[in-house]
């Protein structure tokens, strides 16, 4: 028979749609509405795990966010939609789940790592301090680290791609309400019906909290029908929004809540193109935190036997999901309202056999109490279980009085513990608020946040249901703005709800057996014994109790037992609890899925691509593209049966030989215009700029304050009063930065204004000998060399197939060969490109790619900033120090003369060549001894190296310590990673036309 | 949307969205300049007003429309001019080196960055939700009104955003990130289904 | 997450924003003295508490302004424009 | 008492109840030979050294909160000698040597797990520069090698190597010598070895002031009182800047946030330690199971141990893009450290410039792996009032003279180092 404890009515499970699902091989049936938890138990299925540390059989122990047991793996753990560590108490359920038990070998009905429970008198808290140290060397401990780890983790990542998507959403709200409980859903109709923006999440999927006050009243209506009204009336709003399955998890600076939405995760076939689960940044004028409370529970041995579980949560799946957590149950508790779970079980068929509680008889006098008595339930004051049996579920409890004395066994196979309910804090923390210690909850509760968040309700240690509801409207109508925030914090009385009788704080029953077991943390296996022996060691902070033990460090991170571990350390201590106070509670509040941090951004996405307006013509021409910044460049335009580097080098000798043309879009470009653009240029860069004529252009060099090479590049005189800089791809963003720093800042009165222009234009450089006949071609001026010298600038038309294009043309050369730029408004840069192409066809043109280019630049000694100009040098180094202008200040200079700066070790730009026809190897190390033993003291490395097609000759550009004076010098080029060593030739830098004449012809 | 749509789904409604869902579509830009200066000199903006007809917005985040031209905030000294919508291409945004001259006489700039952005118009009941996505700025119509313009950042690339009526907005990005942008924006509207021109 | 006043366009979004340090460093005159570079470029009083310090507003309308945050709550106490004094107000 | 398997065994038969305190927990003497600030692995390593090999045991380790409450209790635990510059390679491969016997030396097992780190690289300059540092490193003595990215697809299977991923991998840098040190472990095995040579370890001792007469040093003013001493050592990372005013000195160092995070916990899915210098992330699993994950800083001055979320949504983007199948994993916890950003990214372990007054600091990112080394040459200078030839070269002074160590080139902003 399926679903055998399910109960025959009651519950908001939806009974007609059945859905099937799978646990642990065995097939299954819920209703709609289950989690997977309500489900297992209607089944009767209560073993659902082995614990972190000793593999002890567990349970399922809460009915919500705070289990730390009733883990499991989603998905066959084979395929790509697995996922390990899912909460059963907080997945609902869909037709066709399968899901499996987590840590355990070869099932979780027989475990062999439940040897490690045998053993465990060998493994108490930071046992692996103090072993595992022999033999003495690191690799011993890699081995028995082996073992460990795979002991160790719960659940299995998964091995393919997440197949899902996700998204973000930013929101923006006057007040946003944390839970949708009762508080909660009063807190937002207040604040909507006053005209505010409102945004209602709760984690679960249905409205009004997670304890279910059925049988209160509320505005004197059942407590089921104010909860559908009042959603109901929310909805109406027009600036509200509602989400359900939305977990606010994390508080951070500015008011802004990180909340995750499991959109799909209760389906079993997610509509397409929906996303999976969605993150919200919600940037809220005021928070209401109505996050109800969290219940914990008592050590006693054995706590840990499935079959044991929190009171509320047993009462959840009696009245929410219509399940029978068990037949004959045991209530044991030390507050009220654990009477409501007994006197619901019973209510629910369930047989208590009894309920015991901690308090003395003559507190066990009021109404629930009298109750309970009428109802034939057994109550036993002054008393606890002081041990549970069983095996894979619980079959007995011992219980005695307080006082000592003889035990009985009571037969249950179930245990519904109290030791009283905890505020959830933990957004009110991480938004800096301060807890207080309340005495009468034997709990923190918080107490002032300098932020404009404002709990309420069961998250404010207020548990009655109608005192509830007054607090939650109190905190809608202080967080709407305008209102001030002036809710106090704790306006309400506070009692442990139901009756108002007070708690007594019970953390642990002393235990009759030294061997005996009593958990504090479920998940990770922390016991009251470990807890002692952190103290005894003298961890007795509780940073260091939590980092010694790893209590709170579970997936739960300690929701119902880290304040137990603390209580029982100060009760080692002999202090007060407040003073031991808690751990930093840290977002996430429950785990978050890694794919929603990313949203869309991920993949292909995780950074953006950025294209030049030629891109298609370079893919459409075979072009192989490397990544530069953020920008996709060609490589080189392999052909048919061409490596890479047989293309570049082809493209390279084409441009000595002939002509060729790069894209060089991604160039920083900066246009300025102003009166005083010539003093700005003079005090960004190293040399003069006020006598750079009209239609002209030059070369400068930009320093760091700290005197070292930032960027270079060139700037052109447009007009009288309108300049074109360019900088490196790399900096272009830096540089434009600093200007607009300087001029904003430093520089008020300069008459300048600047505008990036890098999108605006699309570049291509042409450049070979035959470049003037091909720019001839396309060109609206005379481009001979007397009408259009070296570094003359002109605006001009490109005649392209969009007819007369608007252009700027540069003559200028980076390749060392008679060479042009060519800029054109980005919408014509395909047009540009392809006219050029084809008015260069005669002349026998080649595209040619970065690779290429790097090996013109190299021939020619131009440092490229990156490799040559590291960060670490200085223009002197680079050998162009006469370009710093004596007669003028510039950003930089004054620290330039630092001894440092001048030393005459300092490494400076050599040209190398590879002797004996040997390759130059990749990011070569200079040595003057190869043989020398190690260290090896390096003289200088690589910075750029190549095959070079014209010299026919492994070349490099390298820095090299006093490099200047090393000319004619044989040094070695080593480089130990390739096991490569080569004997090279200092020299200068530039190894063709130093000079400059092809330049000018 | 039914209130229980509105739930399931836990997306913000635009009370003000037309009907239509949603449509994605890029629109040409002929002409946009970037006018720099500094408005509280009054022979820039004198300057300015004589060489396009209009004066420029000094309040952040707003626009001015003056005759076929709109002339969106940027920043404390600079705005973008292009012709408005469903204008006929105006003599105003002619003679560009002519204007830039007279502007640089005033104390002012004039660039042309008429290629530096390419534009979406963003249309439908959920086009403040789409955007919202990936954009951290507040869409509401309280925040954002008819006519406002922002800059901020969608997904990862710098945007402006124009909101010609409560439903519709328009969006630039920088002409090399088009295809970024375009994706995301595709991938963010997918759900709603809508009518989704093809990519620029 | 920071809300970050930009004195031009009101509260936005940190993402929206470049950190550019310490406002505090004066920039020496030209012909000041090593020293005064040294210091400049590397010393920071980096304070714990209040720390006034410069933004560029680089997604929106790329003005530099100065921030006044408190490193240790990173509350935001004051923003003002370039040439402005930061008055410590509320934003 | 030593421990070992046979003293665990010893105790287990006693139910662990006579297992003595790590540490002892002494009120403060009114004057000490030497006090080190900050209870942090530095400090405690600087106190031990000075008992062990210096003889001095009159010493204090004040610490303000509790024992690796700092950075040591916050890091990613990712120790590595791969450095390019040749003071920084010399003195991390010193620090990776005394990794290799610490937990020995200690009696106490700080899990030092050589399991290697790998930097990948995902373009041709990525390339060129690893392969420098890498030939750097080997000249200098240090193991480093160079796997291509086939040899990189077969061992670590779950990393995207296709060629048309965003960051496509072309290879890494592996230094199989790096790899992971269980962080705590290295602040208790230091406190509870300098405890057993004589020193006072001091929680809750806050250091308030420090007290120059004529230039030197003569005792600190702290929240349990005066302790008067001639020899000072800083040794407080991220608040460097702080105590180092207390003497009057301002710092070329600026206090900077930053994060880690960990996923829930899973059987073992990476073997190893990869970093991404293109991404910024880096990412290897603890012993428990969690990924420990971590990448750039906040961008700005901080001295809360929290961060925001835009940076956790980068480091998670990069890990998803290096490892697709990771995404269904879930994040567990995120927190920040303070980080003592130095101008040029590299350490100050030196005089300072009043009598008697010593720092070791300015680790930004990756001091952990530096901390025996740091507390040993430390210690050195605290003993002989001088530096040691490893860290000749981190002074205070090289700023103002130029000779920085700065391995990125990133130039004179802290925050981008
Ligand atoms: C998120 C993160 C990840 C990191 N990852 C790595 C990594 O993978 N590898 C790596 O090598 N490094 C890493 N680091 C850096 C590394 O953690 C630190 O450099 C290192 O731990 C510094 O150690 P410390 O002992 O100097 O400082 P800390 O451990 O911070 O100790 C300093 C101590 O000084 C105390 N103190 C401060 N002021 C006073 C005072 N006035 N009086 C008394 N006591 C005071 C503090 O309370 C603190 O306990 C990381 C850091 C962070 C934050
Ligand atoms: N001792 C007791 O008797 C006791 C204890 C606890 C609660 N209660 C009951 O609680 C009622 C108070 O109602 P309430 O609304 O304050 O609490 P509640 O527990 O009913 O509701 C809190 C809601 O907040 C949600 N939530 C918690 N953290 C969240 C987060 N980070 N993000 C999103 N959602 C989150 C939960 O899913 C839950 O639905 C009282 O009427 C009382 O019956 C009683
Ligand atoms: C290597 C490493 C692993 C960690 N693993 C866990 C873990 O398994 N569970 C957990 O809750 N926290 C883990 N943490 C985080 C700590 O709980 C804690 O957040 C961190 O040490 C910073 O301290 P704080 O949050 O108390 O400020 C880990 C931290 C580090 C450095
Ligand atoms: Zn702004």
């Amino acid at each position: 028979m399926t679903q055998p404890h399910r109960l025959p009515e009651g519950g908001i499970i939806d009974r007609t749609r059945a859905l099937r699902f799978e646990f642990d091989g065995v097939q299954h049936e819920g209703y709609a509405g289950d989690t997977l938890a309500s489900a297992l138990l209607a089944n009767g299925v209560h073993l659902v795990g082995r614990s972190f540390k000793y593999h002890r059989p567990r349970g399922i122990f809460s009915a919500g966010a705070e289990e730390p047991n009733a883990l499991v793996q989603l998905s066959p753990a084979s395929g790509a939609r697995t996922e390990p560590n899912v909460k059963a108490t907080m997945q609902a359920l869909y037709d066709g789940l399968i899901a499996a038990s987590q840590n355990c070998w070869p099932s979780v009905h027989f475990d062999v790592g439940a040897i490690n429970n045998v053993m465990s008198c060998l493994m108490p808290a930071g046992f692996y301090y103090k072993t595992f140290m022999w033999p003495p060397t690191p690799k011993w401990w890699l081995k028995y680290e082996h073992v460990i780890r795979h002991a160790a983790g719960m659940g299995r990542a998964a091995l393919a791609p997440d197949p899902d998507h996700y998204e973000h959403q930013y929101a923006h709200c006057d007040v946003l309400v944390v839970g949708g409980g009762l508080t909660g859903l009063a807190a937002a109709h207040t604040a909507a019906k006053a005209g505010a923006r409102v945004i209602l999440c709760d984690e679960s999927a249905a409205w009004g909290g997670g304890v279910g006050d059925i049988g209160a009243t509320i505005d004197d209506r059942p407590v089921d029908r104010w909860i559908a009204d009042t959603v109901r009336d929310c909805a109406r709003f027009d600036d509200i929004t509602l989400l359900p399955r939305t977990t606010a998890f994390g508080y951070y600076d500015g008011n802004l809540v990180g909340a995750i939405e499991r959109v799909t995760d209760h389906l079993s076939e997610p509509p397409a193109h929906t996303p999976r689960q969605r993150l919200w940044k919600i940037r809220a004028k005021s928070v209401v935190l109505a996050s109800g409370a969290i219940e914990r529970g008592i050590a006693y041995a054995n706590n840990d036997l499935p079959g044991t579980m929190l009171a509320g949560a047993a009462r959840t799946y009696a009245r929410r999901y219509g399940v029978r957590p068990g037949t004959r149950a045991v209530v044991f508790t030390n507050n009220d309202s654990a009477y409501l779970t007994a006197l619901d079980l019973h209510d629910a068929g369930v047989a208590i056999a009894a309920v015991i509680d901690a308090r003395p008889a003559s507190q066990l006098t009021r109404g629930l109490h009298q109750h309970a008595r009428a109802s034939g339930l057994a109550i036993l004051p002054d008393s606890a279980i002081i041990g549970a049996r069983g095996g894979r579920r619980v079959a007995s409890v011992d219980v005695a009085t307080l006082a000592g004395g003889r035990s009985t066994r009571v037969d249950c196979d179930l245990v519904c513990v109290s030791g009283g309910w905890n505020p959830a804090v933990h957004l009110f923390s991480q938004a800096r608020g301060k807890l207080r210690y309340d005495e009468p909850l034997a709990t923190f509760v918080p107490d002032i946040s300098p932020l404009p968040i404002l709990p309420a309700g069961a998250a404010n240690g207020c548990f009655d249901p109608t005192a509830a509801v007054m607090e939650g409207r109190a905190a809608g109508a202080a967080a709407i703005p305008g209102a001030g925030m002036m809710a106090s914090p704790h306006h309400s009385p506070r009692t442990n709800g139901v009756d108002g009788t007070a708690l007594q704080p019970l953390w642990a029953v002393p235990a009759t057996r030294r061997t005996a077991k009593r958990f504090v943390d479920l998940q990770n296996d922390v016991t009251v014994d470990d807890i002692a022996l952190a103290a005894r060691e003298g961890y007795v902070s509780v940073e260091h109790l939590k980092r010694y033990t790893t209590l709170g460090m579970g997936t739960d991170q300690g929701k119902t037992s880290n304040i137990i571990g603390l209580a029982l350390m100060a009760e080692q201590l002999d202090l007060p609890i407040p003073k031991v106070g808690t751990t930093t509670f840290r977002p996430p509040y429950t785990p978050v899925t890694l794919g929603a941090f990313p949203g869309h951004e991920t993949a292909a996405h995780v950074e953006p691509t950025r294209y030049s307006a030629m891109h298609d013509w370079h893919q459409e021409h075979g072009a192989r593209f490397v990544n530069a910044g953020l920008w996709k460049r060609p490589h080189s335009y392999p052909r048919p049966g061409e490596t890479e580097d047989d293309a570049a080098n082809r493209e390279a000798r084409n441009v000595r030989t002939h002509v060729g043309l790069v894209d060089v879009s991604t160039l920083g470009k900066i246009e300025l215009q102003g009166r005083d653009v010539a003093e700005l240029l003079n005090r960004v860069y190293i040399n003069k700029w006020d006598t750079l004529a009209l239609g002209r252009c030059r070369y400068g060099v930009m320093l760091r304050d700290d005197g070292l090479v930032m960027d270079d590049g060139t700037t052109s005189r447009l007009s009288a009063t309108h300049y074109l800089m360019t900088t490196t791809t790399v900096n272009a963003v830096r540089v434009m930065q600093q200007l607009e720093y300087l001029l904003q800042a430093e520089w008020r009165n300069l008459d300048v204004y600047a505008t990036s222009v890098t999108e605006q234009w699309a570049a291509a450089a042409l450049s070979g000998p035959k470049a003037r006949e091909v720019l001839a071609k396309v060109m609206d001026i005379d481009v001979s060399n007397g009408a259009f010298p070296f570094l003359a600038v002109a605006t001009c038309h490109v005649r392209t197939a969009q007819g007369l294009v608007p252009a700027r043309a540069f003559r200028m050369s980076y390749s060392g060969e008679l060479a042009y730029e060519i800029h054109v408004p980005a919408d014509h840069g395909r047009a540009m490109w392809e006219a050029i192409i084809k008015a260069g066809d005669d002349a026998g043109i080649m595209p040619y790619g970065t690779e290429a280019m790097s090996t013109l630049r190299i021939e020619k000694g131009h440092v490229v900033i990156g490799p040559e100009a590291d960060g670490r040098t200085t223009a002197d180094d680079l050998g162009m120090g006469k370009l710093v202008n004596p007669a003028k200040w510039c950003i930089g200079k004054p620290l330039l003369a630092r001894p440092a700066l001048t030393a005459p070790d300092r490494w400076q730009l050599v040209g190398l060549t590879a002797l004996d026809g040997a390759r130059m190897p990749r990011a070569a190390k200079i040595v003057a001894n190869p043989d020398h033993a190690l260290p090896n003291p390096m003289l200088g490395h690589v910075t750029s190296w190549c095959y070079s097609p014209n010299l026919d000759a492994w070349i490099a550009l390298a820095l090299l310590a006093n490099g200047r004076a090393r000319h004619g010098e044989v040094l070695w080029a080593l480089s130990p990673l390739a096991n490569v060593r080569v004997r090279v030739k200092v020299g200068p830098p530039c190894f063709i036309d130093p000079e400059g004449a092809r330049l000018r012809v | 949307m039914s209130d229980q749509d509105r739930i399931a789904s836990g997306i913000p409604v635009d009370p003000h969205a037309g009907p239509a869902p949603l449509v994605l579509a890029p629109i040409a830009i002929a002409t946009a300049w970037n006018v720099q200066g500094d408005p509280t000199r009054a022979p820039f903006s004198d300057e300015v007003e004589n060489l396009f007809g209009v004066r420029v917005p000094t309040v952040a985040n707003t626009t001015v429309r003056g005759g076929t031209l709109l002339a969106l905030w940027l920043g404390p000294r600079s705005w973008l001019l292009v012709h408005a919508a469903g204008a006929e291409a105006s003599s105003s945004l002619m003679d560009f080196e002519a204007k830039r001259d007279a502007l640089n006489a005033h104390g002012g700039a004039l660039f042309d960055v008429s290629a530096s952005r390419v534009a979406f118009t963003i249309r439908g009941a959920h086009a403040a939700t789409v955007l919202a996505k990936n954009c951290p700025l507040d869409f509401h119509l309280r925040a954002f009104p008819v006519g406002g313009c922002a800059q901020s950042l969608f997904g990862h690339v710098n945007a402006l955003f124009y909101r010609p009526e409560a439903s519709s907005f328009t969006m630039m990005v920088a002409r090399s990130f088009t295809r970024d942008a375009w994706d995301t924006l595709r991938a963010s509207a997918a759900q709603y289904g809508g009518d989704v021109a093809p990519p620029p | 997450m920071l809300l970050i006043p930009c004195p031009w366009c009101g509260p936005r979004n940190q993402i929206e924003f470049t950190y550019g340090g310490d406002a505090t460093v004066q920039r020496p005159g030209n012909d000041a003295p090593e020293a005064a570079w040294e210091a400049f470029v590397y010393m920071r009083d980096n304070p714990s508490g209040p720390h006034d310090e410069l933004w560029l507003h680089s997604a929106g309308c790329r003005s530099w302004f100065k921030l006044r945050r408190d490193t240790r709550t990173h509350d935001i106490l004051g923003s003002a424009r370039m040439g402005d004094e930061l008055g410590g107000e509320s934003p | 008492m030593r421990y070992s398997i046979f003293s665990l065994a010893r105790n287990a038969l006693t139910h662990h109840q006579h297992w003595p305190l790590a540490w002892r927990s002494p009120a403060p003497k009114p004057r000490y030979d030497a006090v080190i600030i900050g209870g942090g692995g530095h400090g405690l390593a600087t106190a031990y050294y000075l008992a062990k090999e210096h003889g001095m045991s009159n010493i204090a380790v004040l610490e303000k909160g509790w024992l690796g409450g700092g950075n040591t209790g916050r890091n990613t635990t990712i120790v590595r000698s791969n450095y390019h510059l040749d003071p920084n390679a010399h003195f991390y491969e010193y620090s990776l040597k005394l990794w290799e016997g610490l937990s020995q030396e200690l009696n106490f097992n700080v899990m030092y797990s050589a399991r290697g780190v790998l930097n990948l690289v995902h373009s041709p300059a990525d390339m060129d520069a690893a392969m420098r540092r890498g030939n750097a490193m080997r000249l200098n003595g240090i193991d480093a090698r160079f796997l291509s990215r086939d040899e990189i697809a077969q061992w670590i299977p779950n990393l995207d190597c296709s060629a048309n991923a965003r960051f496509p991998i072309h290879g890494g840098l592996l230094q199989p010598r790096g790899g992971t040190v269980r962080h705590d472990a290295v602040a208790w095995g230091y406190a509870r070895a300098a405890d057993a040579r004589g020193v006072d370890v001091i929680q809750q001792c806050e250091v308030t002031g420090i007290r120059v007469e004529a230039g030197a040093v003569v005792g600190v003013e702290t929240t349990q009182g005066y302790i008067a001493t001639p020899k000072i050592g800083i040794a407080v990372a991220g608040h460097s800047g702080q105590v180092a005013a207390m003497a009057g000195l301002k710092l070329p160092i600026e206090s900077h946030v930053l994060q880690a995070m960990v996923t829930e916990p899973v059987k073992p899915v990476l073997d190893t330690v990869v970093t991404s210098g293109a991404v910024h992330f880096y990412i290897s699993q603890s012993d428990r199971g969690e990924l420990v994950m971590g990448g750039d800083l906040d961008f700005y001055n901080s001295y809360a141990q929290r961060g925001n979320l835009p940076i956790i949504e980068h480091v998670v983007a990069a890990c998803l893009a290096l490892f697709p199948s990771f995404g269904r994993m879930k994040l567990m916890r995120t927190w920040g450290g303070i980080m003592d950003m130095t101008m040029d990214g590299s350490p100050i372990i030196a005089k300072l410039p009043v009598n008697g007054l010593y720092m070791t600091g300015g680790w930004c990112y990756g001091g952990f792996k530096a901390t025996p080394a740091s507390g040993w040459l430390h210690a050195y200078t605290i003993a002989h009032d001088q530096p040691h030839p490893l860290n000749a070269a981190f002074t205070l002074e090289r700023f103002a003279e130029g000779r920085v160590l700065d391995e990125k080139g990133a130039g004179p902003y802290p925050w981008a180092h």
